[in-house]
């Protein structure tokens, strides 16, 4: 029996020798040009147009362009088009083209791309692709031609003033059908390959009219989960990790440094206004005031992030309504006699379940914080976690649930945020229904004055808080990891992972 | 047939073993002896019988000689020795090299299970090479040779073809045979035979005796035979120990230990073993022949067969096995019925048919029903009683389901059921797994009696049991039937107990009945031949 | 002959009532591929529009019976989340999920069976002593905490491998070895344990048959009683085991791929599921089940070999 | 003392029984104190606390959100036991239901279930849970369901080998003699006798059923937040596996104790009645 005892050390010892080795390798080479970023949802369409998940904009973000593009401080610079001219009475927008812009595949952009590109998103094709996201900002648009070879011009339906923010589209080349697996755009960095559920590599465009990026390549690597993710920057194979947890970032080794910045989205426990004891706005509001958002960030974010009032987050600058962060400050006992007022007390306790999307561990964290805060006013809460294409089709499009708590990201026109709560509006799945919100909504989204749209947004932020439409929380922070040997990584106001500004530590 | 006793005096002595101990641990420290200060020598060509009941440790020295002893077992002795080699060993390592090279080679042994004693994954050529290559070590040719000349002297037809054959592919008998070829292939001097022919049908019993006998002459081959059968260790054996509770309690050659026995426990032992006519009480006696076709049959049958469909294949059209052919036959009440045949005969599926366990395929079958119906008893008490239960709730059972009794007036009836079968009502409170066979068949018995049904059928009710327990259950039944004046119909292979038990009997072969009459009528002047081979084989071996 | 014909169409009627349970399963799970795919701010006329092109309105056994069809030519249709044809996605993920499959496999036999002969002959029964307590303790453990367990102290403390980097057997066979070692690990050690005891359960039973005194009495010592008649006798019941395990290890691969961040089929699954990709979802279940009905075939087969008593049916 | 002697066998202490029973029974006692005591009400947070190491006033150390583990652990350990027994007696009520009528009467019925119970060990667990909880919402509940439904398959092919074995016994065809009606003879009469293997399958299946709890919470299918069960703490501690083991060790452990211990009692409980 000896002989079998050896047997089985042999064996043994063979094969976690081999990991020994096996393991080092695995290690990606250190040339200083090329780097891995981890992202935890994988792209759900390469096509830009067909992709609706956050996380796959903020990727094809540096394959693709639109006839303009976001720029850090929140302003739209010129990209595919050089220039653009708004008509006075916000009816039409003409773009005269850059010169020598060309596709990955060597094409020149010519003025039919454009046209092309514009009526995909708008959904004026004649054979429109039932996959493609017609975006319902762009339903405003009439028409789409070409003016001449290096001029297109967009005439729209209704006076409005805001549309440039959305023409950040992709341009891509007309009729090109194989967009969902082989990608061509105008970008800073050209497609290689995907692998689902793996990797998305994408290497420096030579021929990019702009300033060539100094990365030649970058795998975005698809992480299994935010934890696995976070093992593999501990060991070192991944360079840029942007979705670290605070606690993460607490753990981060010397090779990294933490780059602090916000995520643009608006966290808040959106109520469903048509639930019986929520339509009352005097709950709402004892709700608004029960909730220690300070205690939140400690728990959830170790501090970081900013508290916002009111539906809009700060990167929006001039059109954000900053006082309206401090409008409700933390009273537990005031609450209580506002629930007292509208009939809830220890006998007759405010009870009511939220629906969490279950993949979003930061919501759920927040949620079981709030079930704790709202314990001690005697408001009972149930939590009930559900996947996210439920919380699509239930909580979204059915708009059957009593509470919620989700992130809500926008594009960047000011009126994008706040559109949702119109009273006709199709995402208004908060059922929020006040007529003096439409008619200031509507004067905002048509004014030409700049000065005049800043005060409306203002107004129209200050009546949401006032009315406690939805207990606004947070514009959660935004932890990115980079490694010692990069710097340059800068912070877009909304949803994107800018590449090309990447420079190397000197 | 008288054996010469002289010879065994003054050949070599091969085996001597003296005051063996065989214990096992029990749970609370203790340890249960199993065979006490045994002390016994075996000489060149003797064949010594070893007799006694089960549990009386007789297996256990067998397997102590040969080294077989379970692992949790402790021995000890003051002397074992074979061939002046002491087979006691202080370490397991000396005791592991020496038993090796004897066991196979100059001592061997067969068992009682043929079914399980082969490797049913092995073919029978590679089985009974192993010896060969164990011990002797030939070329592959002389080894085949040897192995089907070894198989031919087991009275084995057409070796070659069953070297490639498996255990499962041959009958018990031929299985026996191939045991001992493989046994006797190296030629040992010494062979132990542990209750090898207990299993098999009396004809087939009878020959493997034959061929040991037969061989251990040719081969001056000196022989340990165990068994309970004293009829058969009579035949073969020149010298004879009789053992009881792990102590021999007699010794000496085979007719002196017959002719003259000295213990009482030996003299139990002989008068146990069933022979002779039935003893009619005188009265009934007459009563029984003459009006026995007036009283009212309780059973009656007429052309009765049973075919069993067996599927093969869709494609093939499907076989037909006829267990039962056109049997008639019918039983008055009071009457003891028997019937007699070879395993395979079809007895006992007719038994079913008539229980209503098994459907007859044509022919007409009436039985007079009472609310009891039709009760039955089995061969193997381990399994047909509810091991889960305890007897009391057993015999309550068919109370619950046909009598209103209260539960009061059910303990009473099975307290009362117990006493008529002569077991403790301490009983009712035990596990079947506690009680011995003997005591088993008995709570067996009065489940079946306890509804006084109108018919018993009896499925070899004591072919598994001791001899002095067979008595007593035999009595048992005659006792009840009298008092109850019970309907018997009494399955067997065994003719003795049929002669000594049934009033009418009815030979069975292949499904068919080859005769049936009288009881005496039968056993006296059989009609059919084949009848009379097996009264000749059962008289042969003693049964 | 007979039998293999009984025994191929008994399967096939478990595939197909494995395929119908999926079918049904969708049916009942809320929410379907379109409204998930366009996300938020999808308009009706879009989801019915893009339902109508998958297909999702045509009445339910319509669908069933199509599906089937598709099934048979092995065109199990494009993925409604990666617009890839569900061949090509499943392709890539196998080689991750059988390498893991085979080499926990691997790992199970190649430790549990020495281990199994090793203890029945030295404990006999299972009952006492340390070996007993390590079985049940490697049956213990959750795989999952095992997995965290391993990543922790080898990946990140020890640093023997690297968390995440898989490397394809293709490329470089030994770091293959290396790095699935860990997660074939964390499957395989739950299964060590109870393959263990079932074998030396199986061993202990044959060691005290009628078949292992004759081959004593025969001269054999106690190697080649165990060797030459115990070993095969044993290894019967034990084949029919092994392929159950097999099939655990399958289903036990999701949650140790999330785990170890390893992209195989379990994961693709998970994502598909919580997707509602349902062309992706019942493709895996069908391989799923074939797989485990080869395995039975597999099994079979191995008894039959093993055991000429079986043949004989 | 009828048990104590069977606490010997061969003259040696029964040791991993005692062990075994000696594990499981600090389990229980712990989720027994769980349903009265808790030094910390599980849920209550306190940012100031997070992450703490283990200390005299926070046994086993404080979780990401400050809440005390140790009464999570305590309250977290009844609430999957309680889970585990639920789903353990489903499977094994519903498994002998159909392992007997498989077992007992065999055809066309054993044919068809077979194939069933077959088709639902294929199926991987995790799809047919989300059915449940697509069908009925998310929760406890819908979990047991969901797994008891998958215990069954195992629980019946034990029962029903066991049938198949005990139904050819002479004691079967007594009854049937003695006039006992079908359901009687499977229930009262052949059941009993199943009883040993069906004992060491309950302990394998409760062990199974703790072990899926926590896997199935993994994947946030299980017990809701901030209801604590002990495969819900363990994913909750994954990301602080590093700085805070404590809070993913002790739920481990935990599951380890009572799952080893009802192990090692099923090792000697099977052979007992065997």
């Amino acid at each position: 029996m000896k002989k079998h005892a050896v047997l089985v050390a042999l064996l043994l010892s063979l094969t976690a020798l081999c990991a020994c080795n096996g393991g080092k390798t695995g290690k990606n080479g250190s040339d200083s040009r090329s780097a891995v970023v981890g992202i935890t949802q994988d792209l759900d369409s390469l096509d830009p147009h067909k992709a609706v998940a956050a996380g796959t904009d903020e990727v094809l973000f540096n394959v693709f362009e639109g006839l303009v593009k976001p720029s850090v401080d929140g302003t739209l610079v010129p990209a595919v088009a050089e220039d653009v001219e708004i008509a006075p009475d916000g009816m039409s927008y003409t773009f005269t083209l850059r010169e020598g812009v060309k596709f990955h595949n060597g094409a020149d952009v010519t003025a039919e791309d454009v046209v092309y590109s514009i009526k995909r998103c708008a959904g004026l094709l004649s054979d429109p692709d039932p996959e493609v996201k017609v975006s319902s900002a762009l339903s405003v648009i009439s028409a789409v031609e070409k003016k001449n070879a290096g001029t297109v011009v967009i005439t729209l339906k209704e006076a409005n003033t805001e549309l440039l923010g959305f023409l950040t589209v992709a341009i891509i080349p007309e009729n090109y059908t194989e967009q969902s697996t082989k990608p061509v755009g105008t970008g800073p960095y050209r497609f290689v390959s995907y692998e689902p559920l793996t990797s998305f590599v994408v290497e420096r465009f030579p021929e990019y009219y702009g300033e060539t990026p100094y990365l030649e390549k970058v795998t975005f690597k698809i992480c299994a989960s935010n934890d696995a993710a976070f093992m593999e920057l501990l060991a070192g194979t991944i360079d840029i990790f942007p979705y670290l947890t605070e606690e993460q970032a607490s753990q981060l080794t010397d090779e990294y440094k933490l780059e602090v910045g916000a995520s643009n989205l608006v966290q808040a426990m959106f109520l469903n206004n048509e639930f019986a004891p929520f339509t009352k706005p005097e709950v709402r509001q004892a709700l608004c005031m029960a909730v220690d958002k300070q205690e939140i960030l400690n728990i959830v974010a170790g501090g970081k992030g900013n508290i916002i009032g009111s539906n809009m987050f700060p990167n929006f600058g001039v059109y954000y309504n900053k006082d309206m962060e401090t409008y409700y400050t933390y009273q537990p006992e005031k609450a209580k006699e506002l629930l007292a007022k509208a009939g809830y007390n220890e006998s007759n306790p405010l009870t009511f379940t939220m629906k969490v999307p279950s993949n979003y561990d930061f919501h759920v964290a927040t949620a079981q914080v709030l079930v704790e805060q709202y314990k001690k006013i005697g408001v009972e809460v149930k939590l009930q976690l559900i996947e996210w294409p439920t919380w699509l089709t239930d909580v979204y499009r059915g708009r059957d649930y009593e509470a919620t708590i989700v992130g809500l990201d926008a594009a960047l026109a000011p009126s994008d945020v706040v559109r949702r709560y119109r009273s006709d509006a199709s995402g208004n799945f908060v059922n929020y229904k006040s007529d003096a919100y439409d008619a200031l909504f509507d004067k905002a989204k048509a004014s030409v004055s700049n000065e005049e749209k800043i005060t409306y947004y203002k107004q129209l932020q200050e009546m949401l808080t006032k009315d406690a439409a939805s207990v606004y929380l947070q514009d959660p922070a935004k932890l990115v990891a980079v490694n010692k040997r990069f710097t340059g990584y800068r912070f877009y106001p909304v949803y994107v992972l800018d590449m090309a500004s990447i420079r190397p530590e000197k | 047939m008288t054996k010469d006793a002289t010879k065994g005096k003054n050949s070599k002595v091969l085996l001597s073993v003296r005051d063996l101990c065989i214990s096992f641990p029990r749970p609370d420290r203790s340890n249960k002896m199993v065979v006490d200060h045994v002390s016994f020598t075996l000489s060149e060509g003797e064949i010594l019988g070893v007799a006694g009941e089960s549990g009386s440790g007789k297996s256990m020295t067998a397997l102590a000689v040969m080294g077989l002893l379970p692992e949790n077992a402790k021995y000890e002795a003051s002397e074992l020795s074979f061939l002046g080699q002491s087979l006691l060993f202080s370490n397991r390592k000396k005791e592991e090299e020496v038993r090796c090279r004897l066991s196979g080679s100059e001592m061997a042994m067969i068992f009682q299970e043929p079914l399980t004693s082969l490797n049913p994954v092995q073919t029978i050529g590679t089985q009974m090479e192993e010896p060969l290559l164990l011990h002797a070590g030939q070329a592959k040719e002389a080894r085949r040779e040897l192995i089907l000349e070894a198989l031919a002297s087991a009275g084995l037809r057409n070796p070659s073809e069953l070297l490639n054959q498996y255990p499962h592919q041959l009958s018990g008998g031929m299985r026996q045979r191939v045991m001992i070829a493989m046994a006797l292939i190296n030629g040992p001097k010494l062979l132990i035979a542990d209750e090898p022919t207990t299993a098999l049908d009396v004809v087939i019993e009878q020959e493997i005796v034959e061929l040991i006998r037969t061989l251990a002459k040719e081969r001056q081959l000196s022989v340990i035979f165990i068994s309970h059968n004293l009829n058969v260790l009579q035949k073969l054996c020149d010298r004879l120990i009789v053992m009881k509770d792990g102590k021999i309690v007699e010794e000496g050659s085979t007719e002196q230990v017959f002719s003259t026995p000295v213990q009482d426990y030996t003299k139990k032992l002989m008068s146990a073993v069933v022979s002779g006519p039935k003893e009619r009480a005188k009265e009934n006696a007459e009563k029984e022949t003459k009006e026995s076709t007036e009283t009212e049959a309780v059973l009656r049958m007429e052309e009765l067969s049973v075919i069993f469909r067996k599927k093969t294949s869709m494609f093939h059209a499907p076989l037909y096995k006829t267990a039962v052919n056109k049997v008639s036959l019918s039983v008055g009440r009071g009457e003891i019925f028997g019937i007699v045949g070879e395993s395979g005969c079809g007895k006992s599926t007719l038994l079913k048919t008539i229980a209503g366990l098994q459907k007859a395929s044509d022919g007409t079958l009436s039985v007079s029903q009472t609310e009891a119906g039709v009760q039955m008893v089995f061969q193997d008490p381990y399994t047909s009683l509810n091991p889960a239960k305890k007897v009391g709730w057993i015999l309550e059972e068919p109370l619950r389901l046909h009598t209103k009794l209260t539960k009061q007036e059910r303990k009473e009836r099975v307290l009362s059921m117990l006493a008529e079968t002569e077991l403790l009502p301490e009983i009712a409170g035990r596990h079947i797994s506690e009680l011995s066979g003997g005591q088993r068949q008995r709570v067996a018995i009065a489940a079946a009696l306890i509804l006084n049904p109108e018919l018993v059928l009896l499925d070899e009710p004591v072919s598994a049991l001791d001899v002095t327990v067979q008595a007593q259950i035999l009595a048992l039944l005659l006792r009840l039937q009298r008092e109850h004046g019970l309907t018997y119909v009494f399955v067997s292979h065994d003719m003795a107990v049929v002669r000594k038990l049934c009033d009418t009997v009815m030979v069975m072969k292949d499904g068919r009945m080859i005769e049936c009459g009288p009881a005496e009528q039968v056993f006296l002047n059989p009609k059919e031949d084949y009848t009379k081979k097996l009264i000749g084989s059962a008289k042969e071996s003693g049964k | 002959m007979r039998y293999w014909v009984k025994k191929t169409a008994a399967l096939l009627v478990t595939l197909l009532v494995a395929a119908f349970l999926t079918f049904l399963a969708f049916e009942v799970i809320p929410s379907d591929a379109a409204m998930t795919k366009l996300g938020l701010d999808a308009t009706e006329e879009e989801i019915q529009a893009l339902r109508e092109q998958l297909g999702l309105n045509r009445p339910l056994p319509l669908r069933y019976l199509s599906f089937l069809a598709d099934a048979v030519r092995g065109d199990f249709g494009n993925s409604t989340q990666y617009g890839r044809s569900v061949g090509e996605l499943l392709g890539g993920r196998m080689p991750v999920t059988l390498g893991l499959a085979f080499y926990s496999f691997f790992l199970i036999v190649a430790v549990s069976l020495p281990l199994g002969i090793l203890s029945a002959r030295k404990h006999g029964s299972h009952g006492n002593g340390g070996f007993a307590l390590l079985t049940q303790l490697m049956m213990a453990v959750p795989p999952f905490f095992l997995g965290m367990i391993l990543t922790l102290v080898f990946g990140i403390i020890f640093k023997v491998f690297t968390p995440g980097a898989y490397v394809p057997a293709g490329e470089d066979f030994f770091g293959f070895l290396g790095f699935m070692l860990f997660p074939a690990l964390s499957v395989a050690i739950p299964k060590i344990g109870m393959t263990v005891r079932f074998l030396q359960n199986s061993l202990n039973e044959q060691l005290t048959a009628d078949y292992v005194r004759t081959a004593k009495s025969k001269g054999c010592n106690r190697r080649r009683v165990l060797w030459g008649h115990v070993l095969r006798n044993a290894l019967v019941p034990v084949v029919t085991f092994l392929s159950m395990v097999m099939a655990e290890i399958l289903a036990g691969s999701i949650v140790i791929e999330q785990v170890f961040n390893l992209s195989g089929v379990g994961r693709l699954l998970a994502v598909s599921i919580s997707h509602r990709d349902y062309p992706v979802v019942r493709a895996i279940i069908l391989y799923a089940t074939t797989v485990v009905i080869l395995l039975n075939y597999l099994s079979d087969i191995a008894c039959r070999m093993l055991d000429p008593r079986i043949r004989q049916i | 003392m009828e048990h104590l002697r069977w606490l010997r066998k061969d003259g040696k202490w029964r040791i991993n029984f005692m062990i075994g029973a000696g594990l499981f029974l600090l389990a229980a006692l712990l989720s027994v104190i769980g349903c009265f005591y808790t030094p910390y009400d599980p849920n209550e947070m306190n940012s100031a606390m997070k992450n703490a190491a283990p200390s005299f006033q926070h046994l086993f150390g404080t979780d990401s959100f400050g809440r005390d583990v140790f009464s999570r652990v305590l309250k977290g350990s009844r609430t999957t036991f309680l889970v585990g027994l639920a789903v353990v007696s489903i499977g094994a009520v519903g498994g002998t239901l159909v392992g007997a009528f498989t077992g007992y009467f065999g055809g066309k019925l054993d044919l068809i279930l077979m194939r069933v119970n077959d088709a639902l060990a294929a199926i991987p667990s995790i799809l047919l849970a989300l059915v449940f909880v697509g069908a009925f919402g998310s929760g406890t509940l819908q979990l047991v369901l969901a797994l008891g439904l998958l215990f069954i398959p195992s629980f019946a092919r034990v029962v029903r080998s066991g049938f198949l074995v005990q139904k050819e016994y002479d004691y079967v065809k007594n009854a049937r003699l003695m006039g006992a009606g079908q359901l009687r003879i499977m229930f009262v009469h052949i059941l009993p006798n199943t009883k040993g293997s069906l004992l060491s399958a309950l302990a394998i299946g409760f062990n199974n059923a703790v072990l899926s709890e926590a896997a199935m919470s993994y994947l946030s299918l299980g017990v809701q937040p901030p209801e604590p069960s002990l495969g819900r703490m363990l994913s909750e501690a994954q990301p602080y596996l590093i700085r805070a083991p404590w809070s993913a060790i002790a739920p481990g452990m935990m599951i380890l104790v009572c799952v080893l211990g009802v192990g090692l009692m099923s090792i000697e409980g099977g052979e007992k009645h065997d």
